[in-house]
Formats: structure tokens, C-alpha cells, sequence
């Protein structure tokens, strides 16, 4: 079973300098209790992908193409109301920034209870559940911390009020977006052990969207690498990591310092930039700064399946 | 805000300009001759806005008193705007006490209503334009100051004046060439905005004769000279009034575009 | 030595009127830097690497301690009498764009050195001459900080601080804010220049693999104070210090196979205005005992120094954790 | 909270001392002396002397300072010229009906913009938008006394719907509030512009916000998101303008109390300067500046109440 299945999904945004296609014929599935990761640097897209999913894509953009199924239903064909009853009970979304997350001017325990407001329980009910999953995440205190306001808790702290939000309502779907960038490093071990732990209780799905590699490798079970708007190869953590066939998910891997265990003075690098979107290449969007480059690839390569789930979008790849 | 209104605006703006500029070519009548024959006559083709009580050409005054209006303001927007600039920097680059002390007193200069704090200053030295220059001086400086001074402070922090002050610039250079470009922009923007505030205070105060002095020609003092007779001969405070604005408006008008297309972020501020 | 650093102390004013006091943010750190070496100060925000620097760079005035640059005191000099020492020691800041006047061109960015100390040049050639240093091409010289990638304005930067040869450059999270596929040039490019222009370099970061590339030695800073030092390579080797052993293992190679053994920390920082007792790290410390709680470690050791009562051996995994998932 | 509360209590108390410090200096840097002014030309030398010794100008500069604020402070700003009779008294006694005019220009404003503001900001870009835009910023232009002589032509003088002058009748409340439509109309119509734009962008500003598109994120109905989630915080800044706008109001106030000549502290600074009664004239200045200063103080403490950052913060 997929709770989420994305195919040939394409964004577009209207800008000043032109059409921007921000999203190029993506698609992957997120299976039923699975965490899928996404990665990619800035630019890649994964910002657009979540608000082209949870149907908050900005003014000047729109699903140009494609369709995104969510239990049987297309989320991009789905009235405005339709898509506010989803998002919360069924598609639950945690933030990059802890501090700006919360509503400053309204307590935590408001707000957790609002966001219960389909359920039809009663007022303390609503405040029970709030503090069961407070302490589900570790906060101290929890019936206290229902009157407090967002800005008396520690960086690390809201973003655990954050992640209690999301699960409470034990949706089918859990985005995260870069939840732990913005967390010191021994307090994203953390973060990362506790969504694990709350993810095999509740049983949802994850969608997972870091720049950090560690951070993918050690949550994830299936990971979707993306590059300008592309998917460029996804798979399992394992064969996508282990054999990368896309040779910018290849040079990725290796730019990454914690891979050099050995100490060197010449770090490999991706020379070049991003191209622009509103300018694509007709042919391999990585071509320009590829390092197996061939004729061949002025021409949209294929989606090659390297072998059982494991595909990548790349003319140099044999299966 | 549309295109089409800063063409209007600028229109507004472009004849109370050329009226202003042109008003000896344009009205063939001498604003301050007086003619005791001619005494509230209503408009005509030889008076195009009618006279007043002593029998002057109201178009003839109302074109010579956009160039008080005019004047005024230019020169009174500039003078706050220079004050404005170099107290805010220096509250806001300057030590930590010298800040506070500074917008104390801005605070307090803010805390006169506009127009008592005018009353207080004409009764003490007297009405004249110059009154008027001071009051709208005392009026803006606190505020242009404070933008200055906030956004100064904000600066102070910036990585790229620490960078500065790493590499050993002393204060005016890293005020003149890092603080200062950054900070201006918007304060022109605002200032520009201000002029029909301007225009309105020396209008406001030659209306309640605090302002120029007669026979000299202004909006306001036209104004107050129809409301004395507004019951027999309204013409004379619609020629009062409709300069003052159609000028603000122009401005108006012409600032909120000017503002949208150089500084989108400062859209619906001020 | 270029640098050396004796019992560093700075403390910030905080509170209001009535029950006003100091916390330190820096609480007494010493280290040398010998000349053409590099040396990392790593540490997780509100561990002091920042003010450090800062305090070293003469940017933040320090309570306690001395800071001896090229053989003179530098401490407690002001004003007029820092400019000769600016011209030596050069300072690289965090944001790689907003770290450059937003109004001003490359090239005077790149040369304002000059115009600040009043060198005579023809500047021109030194914009081209810095930018081709630093692998720009001389089409950059009349951009815009605005119109320049991260990477790019990142090398601007670094061109501005090696403008007029300095002894010693420190640099603010020389990598942060830049794509993993960046961050290996801006690496690069340092290392090049260093070797190229002899500079002594020091780098603070929380990126433990960025500095085990460029860093001969290392200080793991936590609130405020080194818990270990050392040569670069020996502490990736075998971390001797609970925290250091933390923050590697924080930061995993990626790969699904390896990356389960971490050692995760209970508890957050714990406050500068309320220090812990004994070991400040004990109250996170998966091996601490009951000695930790009360008495402070003293750092033991000549080149490699720790501070620690029970340092690890290497290799060491935390003790079985009693009860984290409650 | 009560931290907060006396520190905004201290600063009020230190800004009006400042501005009493200001007003004390501009008295005494009128060129020529203040008592031969106040008693005309045709006062003899003893006369003036007799009179610098009851004002205590013969005393040193501080000295006279610390009397003036001293005794302002306690509430004694002197005795006007004309009737000998106590300004702190004669200014009180005008007092209510500005502030009766201040309030009902207020009142509508607000009872306006704040509505105008909040639909524009969420039909954003559209031509109800659009067309609060320029009627805000039209309104916003054009001087409150122009608005007043031409209320006063069109609505009094020309068709006769409105009284034209004076208060109403002292104890008929309906014909005081028939009296008081045409002078709140004056006075509030620029400020339903610019509470209307204010509203607006800062509306605008915080449904930009993270926490906002938390809240979306979380399917909540639109209406909450608006009207709990953004107004909420959206109005702190208007508070503050308003308390602002109180001040400009007095400004406004002076004219519309000239034109319709109303009763109140406007037309009695005036009427004061005609009469170079100028105790008058600076008590009623340092009044009206205490009361703005006394409003702004309330609305940083509303502001305060409502924003549990600043509530917290000790």
C-alpha cells in the first residue's frame, strides 16, 4: 500500500523574467509506515514539492501537470475546502524553524487544542490529549506548559510542541521539512531518536526532507535525490547510497567531508551552478556540469530502472 | 497602488508646479492689488476664481501662493531632512547614552500635538515663514531621526560593519560608505511622502494667520479669508481649498508610486 | 607563535538594575597559534567559539586574560591604536553574502583594505589580481554582493582578508550557509592560500568534518571553556572526551550501515546564568559518576589536554542507557 | 508585567519633563522681556519691575526652571492675564468638549477602518483592495481643515442639514451630538485612511508568517486563521497608532474647534494668542502635551496586556 504516490508532477511559477518550472515531472511513492527521504541542495526544489502537496503553493504558482495521490485522491484536484480538511488529521507537517512555527500571541495549550477541532471531543478532552502527547515528546511538566507561550521554551523544546502537534492527530502522513536544521548537532540525534520512536508507535508515513546526508542515511528506509525540480534518482537508503548510479547523486556523496575518513587537502567539489529554471535545457539537466557527459545527453535522458525499485534518471546508466 | 494614479498624481503635481512657476504668465492680474470696486465679485472670465474682499484677483493669488506652498515645503523638507539624517546617525552609531538621551528628547518634541506646539512657537516669536520653517522642522526631525537611528542601529550589527570595523575604518567612513547608502533610500522615499504634510502645516498656519504675513498670498490665509465670508461669497474658500488639495493629493499620489516601484518593502508603512 | 591566548575571560553584563550580574561567555581559555599553522575552535551555539573570536579580533572587549599577537601585547589597546594590528590579522564573518556592503562593488569591497589603511596601489590591478587569487574571474569586479551565490561571495570574502597579506586570518564558520558541494571549494581554496601565502589560520565552525581537513590542531569549547585540545588527527582518532565523542559521532559518515551508533546526549545546554557543579558537562554526560557532580576536572596533559576525570579509551560506547524511552 | 508597566510609567514621566524643559526654554528665549510684553506698552517701569519680581524673572535662570516645573507638575501652571483666574482651572474647564470631539472622531474611524484594513488584506490585489488603497490614501492627503470649511459649506451652509456653530445646548445631549457629527467627521475622516492602511500591512506582514502557514498546515478554518491567529497580533501595531493618532487628532481638533466655533481647548489657545494671554497659552500647550503622553502610556500598556512576549518580559 502507497499512502502518498507522486507521477510526472510539474510546478510552475509565473515570474517577471518568465514561466519558472520549478518542478519537473517528479514522481515517487512513499509507502504505507515507510520514511522517505528526500535530499537535495538549495534550489532542488524540496520547498516547492511540500506546498505543491499541501496545496499552498504560492499566488504565482500552479500544478502544471501530473497528479499526487493521497489514499485515492488526487490532492491537486481537490477543492480548497477539501484540501483544509486533509491537512492536519490526514497530512500532518512539521517546520524548519522552531522559532517562527508557533503563533507568539496564543498559548500552546490553545493551540493545540484548536488544531483538534474536527474531532468533536469536548474542551478537556482536547487539553488530556494535548498533554499525553507533550509528554510523549518530553516536555517537562506538560499540564503547566499548556498555559505557557511559545517563546518560554528553548529552540529544541518548540520544535518537540512542534512534532506533538503534527502526531496528535495521528495522520496518515507526517512531512518534515529540514526539521532538525536549525538544532545544534547533539540535540538533532535527539530529535531524530524521538521521531523514529513516535513514527513505529503511531505507524504513519514520513516524508523526510533534509540537505544532510548522515541525517537521511540513518532515518530513512528510502531516499529520493533531487536536483533543479528533477528527481534524479531514488530508491532504498541502501541502493542509493551504497551504488549510487547518478552521477550527481555520485559526486553528492562524495563532496560530503564526513565521507573523506581520511584526512585530504583537496576535497572533491561540483564545480558549476544550477542552471536556470526558466531556461531549462532540452536534454540532461545535470549535463552542464557533469562529469560523464556524452552527445547523447543533449536529449531528455529516461527514467532507467537500475534494478528492483532503484532508478535513476540518467542516459550513462546500464542497467 | 495602479500605474494610472501616479499619472495623475503626477499631472496634479505638474500644473500646481507650472502655475506656481508661471503664475505671472499665466495671471495677467497683480495677486495683491487692491481694488475696492471690485470687492467680492464671483468668478468670471475677467476673474477666473472671482476676488476677494478687498477686490484681488483670487486666481492671480491662489497661482502666487503655490510658490509659497512650494517653497516652503521644499525647503523645509530639506532642512529636516539634513537635521534628521545627521542626529540619526549619530544616536545611532554613537555611545549607548547619547542614544537614549537623544530620543528622549525626540520623544518629548513628539509628544507636543502639531499644532499646540505651533501656537506656543508663533506666539513666542511671531508669525513668519520662518515660524512655519521651524515648526515643521521641530515636527519631522524626531521622526526622520528615529528611522535613521533604528536602521543605523540595526547596521551598527551587520556583519559587513563589523567586517568594516575589523579591518580598522574609522566611524565616518564606515557611516558614509556602508551605513549611509543603505539607509537613505527609504527616508527619501518617506520625506518625499511628507511633503504634502508640509503643505498642509503652512497652510494650516496661515490659515489661523500664524504664517505669512498678509498682503503675501497663501492658500491658507485665502482659506480663512473665504470661511470669514463663507455664508455670502462661498467662492472664495472653494479657491482657498481646492489648491491645497489637489497639491496633497498630486503628491500623494505621486510618493505612493514612486514608493511601490523604488521600495516594495515599505508598501502601507508611514 | 603568531597568536597565543593566556586565561581568556569574557562576561557579559545581564539583568536589569537591582539584580544585575555577569555571565561568562568566555571562561578562561588559553591556546597558541604558530605561525602558517591552522587551528579550529569547535562548539555548538552558546559555546563562546564566536565571542572568542571576536574578543581575539579586538571586536569584543575581554574582562580577564591577555592576548599576545606577533610578540605584543594586543589586549586593552582602542581606537586608533588597533588600526596597525588590523592590517595583520584578518577577520572572515559567517554570512558569506551579508557580510559585504550590500551598495558597494566587488571591487572596492576587495580593495577597501587598501583605502582604509591608506595603501597606495594601483587598485584596479589589485581587484583583478585578489579576485584571479581567489579563482574569480575579473567580469565579478563590478557585481554586486546581491548578484553573487553563496560560494562566490564566499571567495570575495576571502579575497578582502588576504588584501594586505595578513599573518593570521580567523574565520567565522568559514562553510556555513553554503551547499555541501560548495563547502568543499571554499575548503579547498583555504588550504591552497595558506599553503600559497603562509597564513596562519583560525577557524571556528561547528562542523567537526570541516575541520578535518584544514585544522592541524583543535579546541572542542563547551560553555565557554576547551573540554579538549589537541592534534587534529589524534582526536578523530580516538576522542578522549565525552562531549568531542558526541559532536563526532552527531555528525555521521552517510551511510545506512554505519550511521546507528550514535551517542545521543539527554537534556539540553544548560544555561550560562546557571552553570552545573563539578564537570560542567556532567549533567549530559552518558558515562558521568557521582565525583563528576562535585569536582571540576582540571585539563590534564601537554599537547593533548582534557578535561575530563574519566577519559575514554578508544572506541568507548556509552554505558547501556537505563531509561531514555520512558 | 509590573516591571514593564513602571518602566513605560518612568519614561512617560521623564518625557513630559523633558517637553517641560523645552516649552520652559522657549519662554525664556523670547527676545525681549516677558513681563513688558504681558503688560503692554502702556505699563510704567515699576509696573514691570513689580510684575518680573511676581513671575520671579529677576531670579537665575534654574531657579526659575525648578519653579516652573515644580509647580507644573503640581498641577499650578499660574494665573492667566485676563481674569487672574488659575490656567490649570480655565484649561479643565475646556477640556471635555475636546476630548468629546477626539472620542467621536475616534469612535467612527475606528469603527471603519479597522474592518476596511482586515477585507482588504485578505482580498489582497483585488479591486476592493485596490480602490481602499487610494480612497486611504486620499483621505490620508487631504488637511483636516480643508475638510472642516468644506463640511461646514456643503453640509451647514449650503444645505442646511447640520448646525454650523457652537456646541449644542448645555444638558440636551442629542442636540450636543448633532453638534458634534459635522467637527468628528473633520477630524476623524484622515485617520479611517490611515488605521485602514495600517491594518492592512500589518495584516498583511503576519499572514507572511511561519506560524501562519504552521496554522494552514494544520487545516485550520480560514476564518480562525485570520480573525485568532493573525488580527490578534496585527492589531498591536494599530494600538499604538492610535495612540498616536489621538495626538494628531488634538492638532485636528484646534481647526475643527475654530471653524464650528466650538468650545474647547483648541479654540481657547487661540483665542488666547489673539489676546497675548500667554500663561494661557502654555499651560494649555503642557496639558494637552500630558494628555497625549498620558494616551500613548495606556496604549503601550494595552499592547503590553495583549502580547504575552511583552507580558512575560519581567
Amino acid at each position: 500500500m502507497t499512502v502518498l504516490s507522486i507521477h510526472n508532477l510539474n510546478v510552475t511559477f509565473s515570474t517577471e523574467g518568465g514561466d519558472l518550472h520549478a518542478l519537473k515531472d517528479v514522481s515517487f511513492e512513499v509507502p504505507e509506515r515507510r520514511i522517505v527521504g528526500i535530499v537535495g541542495e538549495s534550489g532542488c526544489g524540496k520547498s516547492t514539492l511540500i506546498n505543491a502537496i499541501l496545496g499552498l503553493l504560492a499566488d504565482n504558482g500552479r500544478v502544471s501537470g501530473g497528479e499526487m495521490m493521497f489514499q485515492g485522491r488526487d490532492l491537486s484536484r481537490l477543492s480548497p475546502r477539501e484540501m483544509t480538511a486533509l491537512r492536519g488529521p490526514q497530512i500532518a507537517t512539521v517546520f524548519q524553524d522552531p522559532m517562527g512555527a508557533l503563533n507568539p500571541v496564543i498559548s500552546v495549550g490553545r493551540q493545540m487544542t484548536n488544531i483538534q477541532y474536527r474531532s468533536g471531543l469536548s474542551n478537556a478532552e482536547k487539553a488530556e490529549r494535548a498533554v499525553a502527547m507533550l509528554r510523549r515528546v518530553r516536555i517537562p511538566d506538560p499540564e503547566a506548559a499548556l498555559a505557557r507561550f511559545p517563546h518560554q521554551f528553548s529552540g529544541g523544546m518548540k520544535q518537540r510542541i512542534a512534532i506533538a502537534m503534527a502526531l496528535m492527530m495521528e495522520p496518515a502522513l507526517l512531512i518534515a521539512d529540514e526539521p532538525t536544521t536549525a538544532l545544534d548537532a547533539t540535540l538533532e540525534v535527539a530529535t531524530i531518536e524521538l521521531l523514529q520512536e513516535l513514527q513505529a508507535q503511531i505507524g504513519c508515513s514520513v516524508l523526510f526532507i533534509s540537505h544532510h546526508l548522515g541525517v537521511i542515511a540513518e532515518l530513512c528506509e528510502d531516499v529520493v535525490v533531487m536536483y533543479a525540480g528533477e528527481v534524479v534518482e531514488r530508491g532504498t537508503t541502501r541502493q542509493v547510497f551504497n551504488s549510487p548510479r547518478h552521477p550527481y547523486t555520485e559526486r553528492l556523496l562524495d563532496c560530503d567531508p564526513a565521507r573523506q575518513s581520511s584526512r585530504t587537502r583537496q576535497l572533491p567539489t561540483i564545480p558549476g551552478e544550477i542552471p536556470d529554471l526558466r531556461a531549462r535545457p532540452p536534454g540532461c539537466i545535470f549535463a552542464p556540469r557533469c562529469h560523464r557527459r556524452a552527445p547523447v545527453c543533449d536529449t531528455p535522458p529516461p527514467d532507467e530502472a537500475v534494478q528492483d525499485g532503484h532508478k535513476a534518471r540518467c542516459h550513462m546508466v546500464t542497467p | 497602488m495602479a500605474e494610472p494614479l501616479g499619472a495623475l498624481g503626477i499631472i496634479l503635481v505638474l500644473l500646481v508646479v507650472g502655475g506656481a512657476v508661471f503664475a505671472d504668465l499665466i495671471a495677467s492680474a497683480d495677486p495683491n492689488k487692491i481694488a475696492p470696486r471690485d470687492r467680492f465679485l464671483s468668478p468670471s472670465i475677467d476673474h477666473l476664481m472671482g476676488t476677494d474682499q478687498l477686490g484681488r484677483d483670487l486666481f492671480s493669488r491662489v497661482l502666487h501662493g503655490g510658490r509659497i506652498a512650494l517653497s516652503v515645503a521644499l525647503f523645509a523638507t530639506a532642512a529636516s531632512l539634513a537635521v534628521g539624517i545627521v542626529l540619526g546617525l549619530i544616536a545611532g552609531y554613537g555611545p549607548r547614552w547619547l542614544d537614549n538621551l537623544m530620543i528622549l528628547v525626540f520623544d518629548a518634541l513628539k509628544s507636543f500635538p502639531t499644532v499646540m506646539l505651533a501656537l506656543a512657537l508663533v506666539t513666542l516669536f511671531g508669525p513668519s515663514l520662518t515660524a512655519v520653517v521651524v515648526v515643521v522642522v521641530l515636527v519631522n526631525v524626531p521622526g526622520y531621526a528615529r528611522i535613521i537611528r533604528t536602521q543605523t542601529l540595526a547596521l551598527k550589527s551587520a556583519e559587513f560593519v563589523t567586517a568594516a570595523q575589523s579591518m580598522g575604518a574609522g566611524a565616518g567612513r564606515i557611516l558614509r560608505v556602508h551605513v549611509l547608502p543603505n539607509v537613505i533610500g527609504p527616508l527619501l522615499i518617506l520625506a518625499s511622502m511628507d511633503i504634502p504634510v508640509v503643505i498642509a502645516i503652512e497652510a494650516g498656519m496661515s490659515f489661523l494667520g500664524l504664517g505669512v504675513r498678509p498682503p503675501t498670498p497663501s492658500w491658507g490665509a485665502i482659506l480663512n479669508d473665504g470661511f470669514t465670508a463663507i455664508r455670502d461669497t462661498p467662492w472664495i474658500a472653494v479657491a482657498g481649498g481646492l489648491p491645497i488639495i489637489l497639491t496633497t493629493l498630486g503628491f500623494t499620489f505621486l510618493g505612493e508610486t514612486l514608493r511601490d516601484v523604488f521600495d516594495p518593502r515599505l508598501k502601507g508603512r508611514g | 607563535m603568531i597568536l597565543s591566548v593566556r586565561d581568556l575571560q569574557v562576561s557579559f553584563p545581564v539583568g536589569r538594575l537591582m539584580n544585575r550580574s555577569a555571565i561568562l561567555g568566555v571562561a578562561g581559555v588559553s591556546f597558541d597559534i604558530a605561525a602558517g599553522e591552522t587551528f579550529a575552535l569547535v562548539g555548538e551555539s552558546g559555546s563562546g567559539k564566536t565571542t572568542l573570536a571576536r574578543a581575539v579580533n579586538l571586536l569584543q572587549p575581554i574582562s580577564a586574560g591577555e592576548i599576545t599577537f606577533d610578540g605584543k601585547r594586543i589586549d586593552g589597546l582602542k581606537g586608533a591604536a588597533t588600526k596597525p594590528l588590523r592590517r595583520e590579522m584578518a577577520m572572515m564573518f559567517q554570512d558569506p553574502v551579508g557580510s559585504l556592503s550590500p551598495r558597494v562593488q566587488v571591487r572596492d569591497i576587495v580593495t577597501e583594505p587598501f583605502r582604509v589603511h591608506g595603501v597606495e596601489a594601483d587598485l584596479r590591478a589589485e581587484a583583478d589580481r585578489l579576485l584571479s587569487l581567489v579563482g574569480l574571474s575579473g567580469d565579478f569586479a563590478n557585481r554586486f554582493p546581491h548578484q553573487l551565490s553563496g560560494g562566490q561571495a564566499r571567495r570575495v570574502g576571502v579575497a578582502r582578508a588576504i588584501a594586505l597579506n595578513p599573518k593570521l586570518i580567523i574565520a567565522d564558520e568559514p562553510t556555513a550557509g553554503l551547499d555541501v558541494s560548495v563547502q568543499g571549494e571554499v575548503l579547498n581554496l583555504l588550504n591552497d592560500l595558506r599553503e600559497r601565502l603562509g597564513l596562519a589560520m583560525l577557524i571556528i565552525t561547528h562542523n567537526l568534518h570541516v575541520v578535518h581537513h584544514v585544522a592541524d590542531r583543535m579546541a572542542v569549547m563547551y560553555l565557554g571553556r576547551f573540554v579538549e585540545t589537541g592534534e587534529t588527527e589524534a582526536i578523530f582518532q580516538a576522542p578522549a572526551h565525552p562531549y568531542t565523542a558526541a559532536l563526532l559521532s552527531a555528525n555521521p559518515e552517510p551511510d545506512p550501515d554505519k550511521a546507528k551508533d550514535r551517542i545521543s546526549l539527554p537534556a539540553e545546554v544548560p544555561s550560562l546564568l546557571a552553570r552545573p557543579t563539578g564537570c560542567e558537562f556532567h549533567t549530559r554526560c552518558p558515562w558521568a559518576q557521582s565525583r563528576c557532580g562535585t569536582e571540576a576536572p582540571a585539563a590534564q596533559g601537554t599537547d593533548r589536554r582534557i578535561a575530563c576525570h574519566f577519559p575514554l579509551s578508544p572506541g568507548a560506547r556509552p554505558p547501556a542507557v537505563q531509561e531514555t524511552a520512558s | 508585567m509590573l516591571h514593564y508597566t513602571l518602566s513605560r510609567l518612568g519614561l512617560a514621566v521623564l518625557i513630559v519633563s523633558v517637553a517641560m524643559l523645552i516649552l520652559f526654554s522657549m519662554i525664556y528665549l523670547i527676545p525681549g522681556d516677558p513681563a513688558a510684553v504681558a503688560l503692554g506698552p502702556r505699563a510704567t517701569a515699576a509696573m514691570r519691575e513689580a510684575l518680573r519680581v511676581k513671575m520671579g524673572l529677576d531670579q537665575p535662570v534654574w531657579v526659575q526652571f525648578w519653579n516652573f516645573f515644580i509647580n507644573a507638575w503640581q498641577g499650578d501652571l499660574g494665573n492667566e492675564v485676563l481674569s487672574d483666574r488659575p490656567v490649570s482651572k480655565v484649561v479643565l474647564e475646556q477640556l471635555p468638549y475636546t476630548l468629546a470631539l477626539i472620542a467621536g472622531g475616534m469612535v467612527w474611524s475606528v469603527a471603519l477602518g479597522i474592518p476596511l484594513g482586515c477585507w482588504a488584506a485578505v482580498k489582497r490585489g483585488s479591486l476592493a483592495d485596490r480602490l481602499v488603497g487610494v480612497l486611504s490614501v486620499a483621505v490620508i492627503a487631504v488637511p483636516s481643515f480643508v475638510v472642516a470649511i468644506y463640511a461646514l459649506l456643503i453640509f451647514a451652509v449650503s444645505l442646511r442639514w447640520l448646525p454650523a456653530i457652537g456646541a449644542g445646548e448645555p444638558g440636551d445631549l442629542g442636540d450636543q451630538l448633532v453638534h458634534l457629527i459635522l467637527p468628528s467627521i473633520a477630524v476623524g475622516l484622515g485617520w479611517v485612511g490611515y488605521i485602514a492602511r495600517m491594518v492592512r500591512a500589518s495584516m498583511l506582514e503576519v499572514l507572511e508568517a511561519q506560524h501562519i502557514r504552521t496554522a494552514r498546515a494544520f487545516g485550520l478554518p480560514d476564518n480562525q486563521i485570520t480573525y485568532q491567529y493573525a488580527l490578534t497580533i496585527a492589531i498591536l501595531p494599530t494600538i499604538t497608532l492610535l495612540g498616536v493618532g489621538i495626538g494628531q487628532m488634538l492638532s485636528s481638533a484646534v481647526f475643527a474647534e475654530i471653524v464650528f466655533a466650538r468650545p474647547g481647548v483648541g479654540k481657547l489657545v487661540y483665542d488666547a494668542i489673539l489676546t497675548r494671554n500667554y500663561p494661557l497659552v502654555t499651560g494649555a500647550v503642557l496639558v494637552t502635551t500630558v494628555l497625549f503622553v498620558l494616551i500613548n502610556l495606556i496604549a503601550d500598556l494595552i499592547v503590553g496586556a495583549l502580547d504575552p512576549r511583552v507580558r512575560s518580559s519581567l
